[in-house]
């Protein structure tokens, strides 16, 4: 254990932890818009600067070091801070209103940490680079207005699922995070799994047609067999978001395009809602009653004509073991040993 | 398969397939084509095992590698710190004008190109144009017309 | 399942998704993995950045041959061939785990016969991959101090689709990757809840948890529990009882959640098969191509809209949880067959999914420790027998469930169906990212939708070539058993003489052309090997 | 080792002196890349075809760049028994004349010659140690250089401990040549002490400053120098792989390299068992793909992986802890290494005996601009700026009036006339608010803006900046776009303070050298040209009158004498007039383009250049 301390405050954390580390332990608030915990360090936005034995460090990457004496505030390292901040802002989409992450926004959170007074960003010269969305995922936009570069994205895409779909390309103030050859994002090779539009701290790449669920409800993926943990976000009588449930040892949050996006089957007006009866060929409506009456007549009249064997129950790989429970209990009831289903499909 | 193409799939048999032979390989291939194209970058990537997005990040990065046709014949305009004072911008822009198109770009006829370079390592001559690999030194503005006209007869 | 179950005494993921990650080697065989399983697929580029070393094998060039140390490219239905060359390098080099083959294992012997032929150069002939790279498999998988197996449909749908998983438990055994972790044999279960269907003997020979129904005490214990009389004769199988069907021999149907007329083996016949049925029910989401056939059709409740468990690929039992209220008049599937039960007579009152549940822990040893309260944080992995009981993630630690692991002498056979004059190529079948099965659910997504729209069957340039056929062309694609239409993309991730289809798109319904021989022992039908003529259309 | 070089060293002199004495004359060209520019290449034809046409006899070989670029093509005449004539500014035709007149008649032609004997004029001057062979060897021919103690030091160094080469290296007091001036010994010794089962040399000459082209010479010059010195590197810390980071666009010294270490493979100075010493090196070129960053260690590092040059942050390990692959790494420059071979040679005091006590050695700079003689020049270490400008370089050129040097480069910055008298050095050129770098010296007077020159390195810090951190990616953006703006009269009030504050906190926050010292050349000259900076913001005046924006173009009616030449040249057509009528500019199509100024004949200098309340004329 090493013991420093941060603004006066004493903490021990373990050896190899970072500044940042020991900071959060002790609740200790420093700005930072590149660090994400799931990712390795970068120290590419300089935002998290502090003093650590009177010289300028990155918090997110200086090891601790035994007595050391960090200052969070030093005017130097504010210095710094609020430069950063404020150039990125000259380089920033000013419509806030109108971005998702509005109110959820990293860079929003920052500024307002270091404190931008509209004095000084008048003394600077805006340049926003006009550059046109990419809307070419059908699940989510890259603003690159919005972007700041802190490379979240690329590191997810890279180190979360080994799509690497994207990287840094170009350099200087062309800097811009880019798909091979500059393509649009639907026609790179990646996966849409979106695990980068949840990380981004702004709203460089933000979700299309967001609609903010209402409450959430603890569910799992009904897609394949990985059995992925998701919060199902409910919003009226639709399903409106799902998300990755961190905590569940199998997936940690991680979805995939059909997990994460392809839930609109459930809302979506083709379902059947009402039993359907064969009459002249045609499926017509009618009454759970009218359909079961039916059902188990003819079942009945066939089991007397042909013995139970002449019935076959095909369950569900797609249903609720439950679900699957009671079917071959009624299967197996009515006499018959007829009963599958595709687990070799 | 087209000739260049052949001479493409020829480089992958000199190398193991390493990531250190990314830069090499992207030389080689910018050497046939004269620029990186996109497939020839996804068949890199491939060969390396290395994503594609990393290729072109790569790529991209050094001011080496271009991803569109060249014209016949490049001008590339010094603009090193002995040029520039002087004159080379001036240079540049009696170029453009003359050319009728902007730094970087290339001729509608894809006879000739413009580009910046940052010293040819010739500054007791500034301001240096080359041409291919031929070096004119001590180039002023006048002389814009005279050097274009040498190589328009060669495209 | 039926090969793993010969071998070990269960048929199931040995270990869990989470050691994938920590594996040394990993050997994909017949997986898609990124595309079927994706966050499977995403643990293995992750293994792999952390200096696992991977080894593919697969018909196509997949997007995980990318990051693979050595990609075999077989030619399809020839695993056996391609499995026993890489035990007989392991054999011959001395890469066999000797303490476990002595202490844990019977049939060493017999297997060691049986792949004395297999020499490299024996095993490309038949497969088609160079003799190197099967040395170099092997090596790399033997080497790794843990090396898993992870494997699919790719495996197990073919006529010798138990042979195949038998040479693979070989490997395994020989090289003692069983009941540790980052190691096992791993089949990865394609959709969300068919090991829970399996495990609750919707399979017409066992009852829940694996529980024969010729079993007496088996058969017994459930009479008692649902107080009626059982039959002790094992049933039919889904394609015998569309066969039976044409026979007259089955007459009527309840299908509740199936499309199988788009997802079994030779569509065509299955349609016959349906429409020659006197009475058939559908209970489904959505009117599919099977339920239009149906003389009932019966609303289901989506899985947002129910209560109850699924069971994963690696056996962890998992709370599903109501979100929504049922649209319209539908109902979750457990309440509409109650109620048909009680118009047949039955007097069920189950009130909850947690009351079937717990029922289900009463009659099945395997799940008597779980109830919905333990399950709530992540789920357990089964077995677990008693409330106290962990779960458990890695099968066969220090014994197999049946005693010794079997060896088994496998020999590779050909496919039922071999590429001849009139039908030159083979068909191999297989899913995409951006869909699931046959589209049902994900086709409700226009987003979805927008990545893959229509059918694009994978065709080599060099065949492509040939037959005069270009990008985005369409072709008319002819097997023994019908005749579709298909767009085109050539790709050299396929290899020649092979062409890819999905079964996503009813209008191009692959499985109109693949053909219905089954593995005389898992009944598995030969989906990913069958014969066919591409025509330009 | 050295009894086993013998025999090699010894062929090589008498080959050498054969040469001196044989009976025929030797022609040197100086052909490297300058050289060449010049016509090099076209005057040893010429002197071929001139050869045969007379029938005479004579060795005509390639020599490297001597230095003396302005007075290129250099020809060197060594007629048996007489002493080296080098003669300057060599055209084809004028290369005849001289074959003719000198060979067959024995005219000298002293009206061509700059000096004889071979050295540069300024003997007293400058000091050749990284140079010495440069333009005097031919670098194709490892026997000249074995001629000329070539590979003695390596011999020696064979015979010795690690660590006593390294203590030796220390001894010398030898400072990195690349920039940073870190004492060579130290890096070595941290390298030796990392105990690895692979470590690498390499060579950083991927030379980015533009203005600068010190190791591209030596590398074409005297490319043995540079080998050898790897070499002696890699045994002294225990590597057996060196590289060698060209940058592709020197496609000459790739070359010469290429050539240079096939030689020394062939003689066993390089390979398996170096000399029977047990010890084996290996040497492979990598063409860097063009980015300045990559001077950076780490991002030199990572693009021979394949990577994008983007510097680590810190903290990290040292590259010469943990660098290429993660194994150790020495990284140092080409004018480095060139030094070591002779140190171990030659001893560390002689090397101490040149230069400063902090700071050994000498300097080689590249020294351009708007000074009579450019061309490279090699001075000890503590001489001062003066006498580099003033007496080596000739004086500004063109008889203005000296305004500012620039050293470092893009990450240097300028100095005004009152610090001529400084001694340069490393240090020195630091406290300065400039920097050493890696050897540019432009020269600039008083038709050179200030503001203008800021601008221009922050142009191109920011096109080779690599992005990955704000400050420098975002902040010299900005400083650049606040640069333009006092450019074209657009400065506003404050504006000066607030690029003080940006590039302090560009300085402190950025990732690596390059953003660290990026705002170095705007610092520096607002601490020294304020006053220029000022005027452009209130005034909107540019006093170098070298800012489009702030100027305009007029033609005095009285001077004018309406010969037609600016008319002709314009190439906007703004100006109009006739015979006898004197010329104006429609300022409105005036583009600025200054041709019609240059046209004006000095003799009538109409054409007048106004910026704020004051104008000129040529």
């Amino acid at each position: 254990m090493v013991t420093l301390y941060i603004d006066d405050i004493q903490v021990s954390v373990e050896k190899g932890s970072t500044i940042f580390d020991a900071a959060q332990k002790v609740g200790v608030y420093i700005p930072t818009l590149c660090h994400h915990p799931e990712l390795h360090t970068f120290g590419g936005c300089r935002v998290c600067m502090v003093e650590a034995n009177g010289k300028l460090v990155t918090a997110c990457r200086a090891p601790v070091t035994d007595g050391m004496v960090v200052r969070i505030d030093a005017e130097g390292a504010r210095k710094v801070q609020r430069m950063v901040v404020e150039l990125l802002l000259t380089k920033h989409n000013e419509d806030c209103q109108t971005c998702v992450k509005d109110s959820n926004c990293k860079l929003q959170e920052v500024a307002n940490y270091v404190g931008i007074t509209p004095e000084r960003m008048a003394m600077l010269r805006r340049s926003v680079t006009e550059v046109e969305i990419d809307e070419s995922n059908p699940f989510f936009n890259i603003d690159r207005t919005r972007c700041i570069l802190c490379g979240i994205c690329i590191r997810t895409c890279e180190e979360i699922n080994g799509v690497t779909a994207l990287d840094f390309g170009f350099r200087g103030e062309h800097t811009a995070v880019v798909t091979m050859g500059n393509k649009k994002l639907a026609e790179s090779t990646c996966e849409s799994c979106g695990e980068c539009m949840e990380r981004c701290p702004t709203g460089a790449l933000a979700r299309k047609n967001y609609e903010r669920p209402n409450r959430e409800v603890k569910s799992v993926c009904g897609y394949c067999g990985v059995g992925c943990g998701i919060h199902l976000g409910v919003r009226g009588d639709r399903v409106v978001s799902v998300r990755g449930d961190k905590d569940n040892p199998v997936n940690k949050g991680q979805l995939c395009v059909k997990g994460r996006f392809g839930y609109n089957f459930v809302n979506h007006p083709d379902r059947l809602t009402t039993p359907l009866i064969k009459r002249d060929g045609e499926l017509v409506e009618a009454s759970w009653d009218e359909a079961l009456d039916l059902v188990a007549s003819r079942f009945k009249e066939i089991i007397d004509e042909s013995g139970p064997n002449a019935l076959g129950g095909i369950s569900s790989a797609r249903c609720t073991t439950e679900d699957n429970y009671v079917f071959t209990r009624l299967i197996r009831s009515l006499g018959t040993n007829n009963l599958d289903h595709c687990a070799r499909l | 398969m087209k000739k260049e193409d052949v001479k493409f799939q020829e480089i992958f048999s000199r190398y193991k397939g390493d990531r250190e032979e990314l830069i090499p390989i992207l030389q080689d291939t910018q050497a046939i084509y004269g620029y990186l194209t996109d497939p020839a970058m996804c068949a890199i990537a491939r060969f390396l095992r290395v994503p594609q997005s990393q290729v072109y990040g790569v790529s991209t990065f050094f001011a080496q590698f271009y991803f569109t046709r060249r014209g016949k014949h490049a001008i590339k305009v010094c603009l090193g710190t002995a040029c520039h004072v002087k004159g080379a911008g001036r240079l540049m822009e009696a170029f453009e004008r003359e050319m009728g198109i902007g730094c970087g770009c290339i001729t509608d006829d894809y006879s000739f190109s413009l580009e910046r370079v940052n010293c040819v390592g010739a500054c007791a001559i500034a301001p240096v144009v080359m041409v291919g690999e031929d070096v004119y030194g001590h180039v002023e503005s006048k002389r814009v017309k005279e050097v274009l006209e040498t190589y328009a007869d060669k495209t | 399942m039926a090969g793993l179950a010969t071998v070990l005494g269960s048929g199931a993921m040995t270990n869990t998704i989470g050691e994938v990650e920590d594996a040394k080697a990993i050997f994909v065989i017949g997986s898609n993995t990124t595309e079927n399983h994706p966050i499977i697929g995403y643990r293995i580029r992750k293994a792999v950045k952390k200096g696992a070393r991977l080894i593919v094998a697969d018909p196509r060039e997949i997007r995980l041959a990318d990051v693979a140390d050595v990609y075999l490219p077989l030619k399809p239905g020839t695993d056996v061939a391609l499995i026993n060359g890489m035990l007989h390098v392991i054999l011959k080099e001395g890469l066999v785990d000797s303490e476990f083959i002595a202490s844990r294992t019977e049939g060493f012997e017999d297997m060691k016969a049986a792949v004395e032929k297999y020499t490299p150069e024996y095993a490309s002939e038949i497969s088609g991959v160079p003799a190197e790279d099967i040395v170099r498999a092997a090596r790399l998988y033997a080497g790794a101090d843990s090396a898993t197996i992870l494997y699919t449909m790719g495996v197990t749908q073919h006529t010798s689709g138990t042979e195949n998983v038998l040479s693979l438990a070989n490997l395994v055994l020989a090289t003692g990757n069983f009941g540790k972790p980052g190691a096992g044999l791993n089949p990865l279960r394609g959709q969300n809840n068919v090991q829970g269907a399996c495990d609750m003997g919707a399979l017409p020979g066992v009852y829940t948890g694996y529980q024969p129904v010729a079993d007496d005490n088996a058969r017994a214990k459930f009479e008692k529990a649902w107080c009626v009389t059982l039959p002790g004769k094992p049933g039919m199988t889904m394609t015998e009882m569309f066969h039976a069907a044409v026979e007259d021999r089955i007459r009527a149907m309840y299908i509740m959640g199936e499309n199988p007329l788009l997802s079994d083996p030779d569509g065509g016949h299955i349609c016959d098969c349906l429409e020659k049925m006197d009475f058939m029910v559908v209970q489904d989401i959505f009117l599919t191509e099977t339920a239009k056939l149906a003389d009932v059709v019966l609303p289901a409740a989506t899985f947002a809209e129910k209560d109850g468990v699924f069971v994963n690929t690696e056996r962890r039992v998992q709370r599903v949880c109501r979100a929504l209220k049922p649209r319209g008049q539908s109902k979750p599937d457990w309440e509409i067959i109650q109620l048909l039960a009680q118009k047949l007579g039955y007097d069920w009152n189950y009130e909850s999914a947690e009351q079937i549940f717990d029922e289900i822990a009463e009659l099945t040893p395997s799940y008597a420790g779980l109830s919905y309260k333990r399950l709530e944080d992540g789920g357990i992995q089964w077995p677990c027998p008693n409330p106290e009981h962990p779960g458990t993630p890695i099968l066969h630690v220090g014994k197999f469930s049946r005693g010794l692991g079997k060896f088994s002498a496998v020999d590779y056979r050909l496919s039922a169906e071999q590429a001849d004059e009139e039908f030159p190529i083979l068909l191999t079948t297989g899913r995409s990212l951006y869909h699931y099965h046959t589209g049902t659910m994900t086709r409700k997504t226009e987003g979805l939708n927008q990545f893959h729209k229509e059918e694009l069957m994978e065709l080599n340039p060099e065949d492509a070539k040939a037959l005069g056929i270009g990008e985005d062309d369409i072709v008319t694609v002819t097997s023994r058993r019908g005749t579709v239409r298909s767009k085109v993309h050539v790709t050299d991730r396929i290899q020649p003489g092979v062409v890819f289809m999905t079964f996503h798109f009813a209008e191009t319904a692959a499985n109109l052309l693949t053909n219905s021989e089954v593995c005389h022992i898992a009944k598995t039908p030969e989906l990913k090997v069958c014969a066919v003529r591409v025509e330009k259309a | 080792m050295r009894i086993k070089l013998e025999p090699l060293r010894q062929e090589a002199v008498k080959n050498w002196q054969e040469l001196q004495s044989f009976g025929q004359p030797i022609i040197l060209v100086g052909a490297a890349t300058c050289g060449r520019a010049s016509g090099a290449l076209d005057v040893m034809a010429a002197i071929g075809e001139k050869m045969k046409e007379l029938e005479i006899d004579a060795i005509v070989r390639q020599t490297g760049c001597v230095g003396m670029c302005h007075s290129e093509v250099l020809v060197d005449i060594i007629k048996p028994g007489r002493p080296r004539i080098t003669y300057a500014k060599i055209t084809p035709e004028l290369a005849k004349e001289l074959v003719e007149d000198y060979l067959v008649h024995d005219n000298a032609r002293e009206d061509l010659a700059i000096c004889v004997q071979g050295e540069t004029p300024d003997e007293d001057l400058q000091v050749r140690v990284v140079m010495r062979n440069c333009g005097h060897i031919d670098p194709n021919s490892i026997t000249d250089y074995l001629a000329q103690d070539g590979y003695m030091g390596l011999a020696k160094a064979l015979e010795m401990m690690p660590q006593e080469i390294i203590d030796e290296v220390k001894v010398s007091g030898l400072r990195g040549r690349g920039g940073g001036g870190f004492p060579a010994g130290r890096k070595w010794e941290s390298c030796l002490q990392v105990e690895s089962d692979q470590k690498y040399v390499i060579c950083n000459a991927d030379e980015g400053d533009p203005g600068a082209f010190m190791d591209r010479s030596v590398l074409e010059g005297d490319p043995h120098s540079v080998i050898e010195g790897m070499a002696i590197a890699g045994y002294a810390i225990g590597a057996s792989k060196g590289i060698l980071y060209v940058r592709a666009e020197y496609p000459l010294a790739i070359r010469q390299l290429k050539i240079a270490i096939e030689q020394a493979k062939e003689r066993n100075l390089l390979g398996e068992n170096i000399l029977g010493s047990g010890f084996s090196f290996d040497l492979d070129i990598f063409q860097g793909a063009g980015a300045f960053v990559c001077g950076e260690s780490t991002a030199l590092v990572l693009s021979i992986e394949g990577k994008r040059g983007m510097p680590k942050p810190l903290p990290r390990p040292r590259t010469s802890e943990e660098g290429l692959w993660g194994k150790p790494t020495l990284l140092n420059n080409v004018k480095t290494f060139a030094c070591v071979a002779q140190i171990i040679h030659r001893g560390p005091d002689w090397f101490k005996s040149i230069g400063t006590e902090k700071c050994p050695g000498t300097a080689v700079f590249a020294l351009t601009g708007k000074v009579n003689k450019c061309g490279l020049i090699e001075v000890p270490m503590g001489i001062e700026l003066d006498k580099i400008i003033n007496e080596i370089g000739g004086g500004v050129a063109g008889g203005r009036a000296f305004k500012a040097v620039q050293t470092g480069g893009p990450s240097g910055g300028c100095l005004p006339a009152d610090m001529l008298n400084l001694p340069v050095d490393i240090d020195s050129l630091t406290a300065a608010g400039s920097m050493m770098g890696s050897g540019g010296m432009v020269v600039m007077d008083d038709s050179t803006c200030m503001v203008d020159v800021a601008r221009y390195f922050l142009e191109f810090s920011l096109e080779e900046s690599c992005g990955q951190c704000a400050p420098c990616r975002v902040g010299t953006e900005q400083m650049l776009t606040i640069l333009k703006d006092i450019t074209q009269g657009k400065g506003r009030e404050g504006d000066i303070d607030l690029l003080v504050e940006m590039g302090k906190a560009i300085i402190d926050g950025s990732i690596c050298g390059l953003g660290q010292s990026a705002p170095n050349p705007v610092l520096s000259t607002i601490r020294y040209f304020r006053d220029e900076y000022e005027a452009h913001i209130r005034d909107k005046e540019c006093p170098a009158k070298a800012c489009k924006a702030l100027i305009t173009y007029t033609i005095d009616a009285e001077k004018c004498q309406a010969c037609g030449r600016c008319l002709k040249a314009c190439p906007t057509q703004a100006i109009t007039g006739a015979k006898k009528t004197p010329h104006t500019i429609d300022s409105d199509k005036c583009d600025k383009c200054g041709i019609c100024f240059s046209e004006c004949p000095d003799r009538f200098a109409a054409v007048l250049i106004t910026t704020g309340g004051t104008e000129s004329s040529n």
